[in-house]
């Protein structure tokens, strides 16, 4: 068994860990470095230990430091959290090698879902559905049939290519033989190979990601899913469960498909499969081996701690519940609250003169911030989430304008205001969104 | 400074108010010949916000590290933190080279820059940790095979 | 329909039905004495209105202001709370003759549940336990025989009696004929009139109550039960639901009893019918006709917002679930943090010079206190609810835990220290516990 | 800076204040001479603590009561507190006593102690609002048929 964690991250994300440890009576061990020293899971941690200066390298990625801490207070786990060291497979080799529990995936299935190329090739082993393509070359005489096979649009890529050169789109058999000589003749002007192959394009998809949890030993469980399509620049702002774009049949199916692949796969510990999804289809993008930001509308649905599966598993004692157990009530958003002007996003750090979260049924609010923190400029802008729990998206939806009115960060700009907007909008209330809407939508704005 | 005799230097207390924010200070005060200031704001200092929490810390370790930005001026054992030399890694500290075997260094001691000062082992590694600069060792802050973090006060070279 | 509620109350249920009225897009008017006038519930509703100077009479009881801050406002109903107007049927005669919705109950069922006699009678008739007695003057002679209908232990009192004389108990068969002479002796030396009857003497209840709602048309369901046991001098203290005492059985069979009564009644509104509980029966004390102060626990196990169901029943739109569809899901309790002394439970009314509520999962705060709030020393010392939720009574007294670590409220007195105490307590773990069993445990601890 | 001397200089005292309004000070002290001021705003005005909520209120009412024991010294409208007739109950104000008559008064006029000032009707029934003092009237704050709020300033008797 596990009888103390050392907490390797920092931010909402350790205060997270921390409050599940202390709720499963396992000692704490917060790390940290000289800018975190006021953090409010440091303060409430059983021990901590100064790791380094503020640099990320020097000390929330020195593995050595991390490793010396454990040894110097006895912690048998460690915790990554996400980000950081969350994804690092010499890292859990490293603690393996220490005798120190690390609570995730093996270091082998970290690398395995690491490499994006080998983690496609595995998921469509493992059975999960990825975008259909070519499988290699295709030679312009064969290009209608393999289209055909795909189905419109398609997109065309040169083999040797990147950065968009040699790739155009094909929206109908007329464009087509168009698109392919194209796209040749850019190849091999650009990389000296005219080789191009062909996959499926998607014109607006949606993010969808399944979250599911391994024993390491063959029992896996999906937990539904998230809709995270709204993002910018790649970085999600809000997600949602269960996603507004799905009914049941859809959500057990490819949670069925997400958790019988862990199960083959024998994976240990927390995890998200992701697909874009249009069109009542998945295509599979990538896994990552870890917990994500957004977790907790999961937890919210199912009424499942996560990180207490998480510490279960890693402990080995198991998951705490069944598939057939699972209940999906509700509806739920996370709104990512970020220190950063709420128009040109530009980041804002400070000190926060004024913390006051909203109360009331239905709202969880995760963050290290309060009166009198100051933010430091070292790390990322996430300076906490607002999680919002309805009987029906509407009620959800009604539930987060009323919370949004009550929260008061004041010292620093916040993305407060951005959901204000996003909680007045027809789209937002309708769930009409890809993830290109809120990129559209914030140039529309500024405009 | 705007010249505003006899009247109040509105500029300066002004100015005072930025200092008072800029550096998170609560109060100053300022006297000089016969003018007298004093700025405060009951604002919320960072180790006043949550004092309800309990705030354990391991026993050890539970100096605070004077390189930590927030509170430089109040670290603690009354050591002058500009002469301590600290940690520069995490691990447990070893005042000789082996148990029972003479120490590194003793109060009183003088010693050369780059001379062994103790150990620091971590991950099964035994590394030495030079004197920084010469001097006499005035204190020495942590004892045998105590665990030190990154940053704390290890010994006093003046 | 209603479109503009005015809330006649103060403190955490203001915020708490303003929260309500927010989230289903009704428009609200907040009234307040002067010395409420910061209060957030003030700062967050559409208008508000002052309504008169601090004492409560002259406010939150002056039925004419509160009547014309409706008709100045154009509010056209009225939430009362718990406690001030909520069970006054005159305050509902007049809000009635004025043409404006009253959200609770008639004013006969008021009436009908506000006296104590009456309640009992119609509680009786509509089929709901209450404590077994004589029904009248019990005769020296016929004591054993009613006795042993009622089973021992019995309470004999005088039938012109109060205040303890002339009550005696009698615990077995030998101890009754001394017991009722010895109570006729006192009664007839302190009343001038020896008639005494008989009731069944409750040595350690538990406080037991059933949550009801009504349509007012004879539909009406129950949801579930609080075990409020934990009192300090008829104030509760911690609330838990569900009760650790009853099994599933007993909580279904108590609650179609409750919910058939008020359909017989045809009530309208949430409502509370409150029993002592011993050895697996039920006796009934009162009912009490609005919201309660732990009714969060109930929404926390059940997902159901009950200010919404009051709402919804008053504007004539019925209950929005049905019996069958009602989930008790997991273990919620509540902490009730008054401004008090934790030991001597002195008010300590004052400013809040740092706030902060605990977040994560699982956890409720309802509280009207901010950083820099002053408490008026005008009004009740209750300044906050902690709500707490797990899946089981084990994962919601380590989350409980966990939870109060976090909370600050500094610059005052409360009773957070005393809810770490009982947090710590072997009974309070095993859910041990009568309605005695607080004060003995304050008089144990104190000594 | 006026010339109040030997008086007290209320504009100085007043320029203080400003500036320990914009600065977000607690405190200011200033000695200089003979001269010492100390102004100070305790604890946390309620005007900052939750300045994101949007804190709508019923425009017609929208005036700080002056009764409020908060911040007597702040009431909006810039008339003398003291000198206002406060509203005894919450209602309709009107200012004649039917559509179209007379008003019960006018700036400029002068009341006596009991005369009726005006009528704040309330549950259907008219109030007749009596002057408390004997004076001139120099201010009506607020419209005929305008709701008005416990303590609302109605009119200023000089």
């Amino acid at each position: 068994m596990i009888s103390k964690i050392l907490i390797a991250n920092r931010g909402e994300i350790a205060l997270r860990v921390l409050r599940a440890c202390k709720e499963l009576g396992i000692a704490t061990v917060a790390v940290h470095s000289t800018a975190d020293s006021d953090a409010m899971h440091v303060r409430l941690a059983d021990e901590s230990v100064c790791i380094g200066p503020p640099p990320s390298r020097e000390s929330y990625l020195n593995i050595h430091q991390i490793v010396a801490a454990c040894e110097i207070t006895g912690a048998d786990a460690v915790h990554p959290g996400y980000g950081f060291l969350s994804e690092n497979a010499k890292f859990a080799d490293i603690l393996e090698a220490h005798g120190i529990t690390f609570i995730g995936p093996t270091a082998e299935h970290i690398r395995l879902m690491g490499d994006k190329i080998t983690a496609k090739k595995t998921a469509e082993e493992l059975g999960i559905p990825v975008v259909p393509g070519s499988h290699g070359e295709v030679k312009p005489e064969d290009a209608l049939k393999v289209a055909r096979k795909i189905g419109f649009p398609v997109l065309i890529k040169a083999t040797a290519g990147g950065g968009g050169r040699g790739m155009k789109v094909a929206r109908t058999e007329e464009e087509l033989e168009h698109a392919v000589a194209t796209a040749r003749s850019e190849a091999a002007a650009a990389f000296g190979n005219d080789a191009v192959y062909m996959e499926k394009f998607l014109t607006k998809p949606r993010h969808i990601e399944i979250q599911i949890v391994g024993d390491g030993a063959g029992n896996a469980i999906h937990l539904g899913e998230r809709d995270c399509s709204l993002q910018r620049r790649h970085q999600k702002v809000w997600e949602e469960a269960n996603s507004p774009a799905l009914n049941v049949e859809q959500r057990m199916q490819i949670g069925q498909v997400c958790a019988d692949a862990m199960k083959k796969m024998k994976y240990r510990g927390a995890g998200t499969i992701e697909f874009l999804y249009e069109n009542g289809e998945f295509y599979f993008i990538e896994m990552n081996t870890r917990l994500q930001v957004e977790h907790p509308i999961t937890e919210a649905i199912t009424g499942i701690d996560l990180v207490h599966e998480q510490i279960r598993v890693a402990s080995g004692a198991g998951l705490s519940v069944k598939q057939e157990d699972i209940v999906f009530s509700g509806h739920a958003i996370e709104c990512r609250i970020n220190a950063e002007d709420p128009r040109t996003f530009v980041p804002s750090p400070g000190t926060i003169t004024h913390f006051h979260a909203p109360g009331g049924l239905g709202v969880r609010v995760d963050s290290g911030a309060y009166q009198g923190y100051r933010i430091p400029p070292y790390y990322d802008s996430l300076i906490g989430k607002l999680i919002v729990h309805g009987r029906t998206r509407v009620e959800c939806m009604m539930r987060l304008r009323r919370v949004l009115d009550e929260f008061v960060i004041d010292g620093i700009k916040t993305t407060l205001p951005l959901f204000q907007d996003l909680i007045n909008n027809q789209d937002i209330a309708n769930g009409d969104y890809d993830i290109h809407w809120l990129e559209h939508h914030l140039a529309a704005t500024s405009a | 400074m705007a010249d505003k005799k006899p009247g109040i230097d509105q500029a300066l207390i002004r100015d005072l108010a930025n200092i008072l924010k800029d550096t998170d200070l609560t109060e100053i005060e300022v006297e000089q010949d016969d003018l007298r200031i004093r700025v405060s704001r009951n604002g919320t200092p960072v180790a006043m916000s949550m004092p309800a929490m309990p705030t354990y810390h391991m026993p050890p370790v539970a100096a605070a590290a004077p390189a930590a930005p927030a509170a430089p001026a109040v670290a603690e054992g009354g050591h002058n933190a500009k002469n301590a030399v600290t940690a520069p890694m995490v691990g447990t500290a070893y005042l000789s080279p082996a148990p029972g075997a003479r120490p590194f260094i003793e109060i009183g001691a003088t010693v050369k820059e780059g001379q062994t000062i103790l150990i620091i082992e971590a991950m099964k590694t035994m590394n030495q940790i030079p004197a920084p600069r010469a001097g006499k060792v005035t204190e020495i802050l942590v004892q045998d095979a105590a665990p030190v973090e990154y940053g704390e006060p290890l010994i006093v070279i003046e």
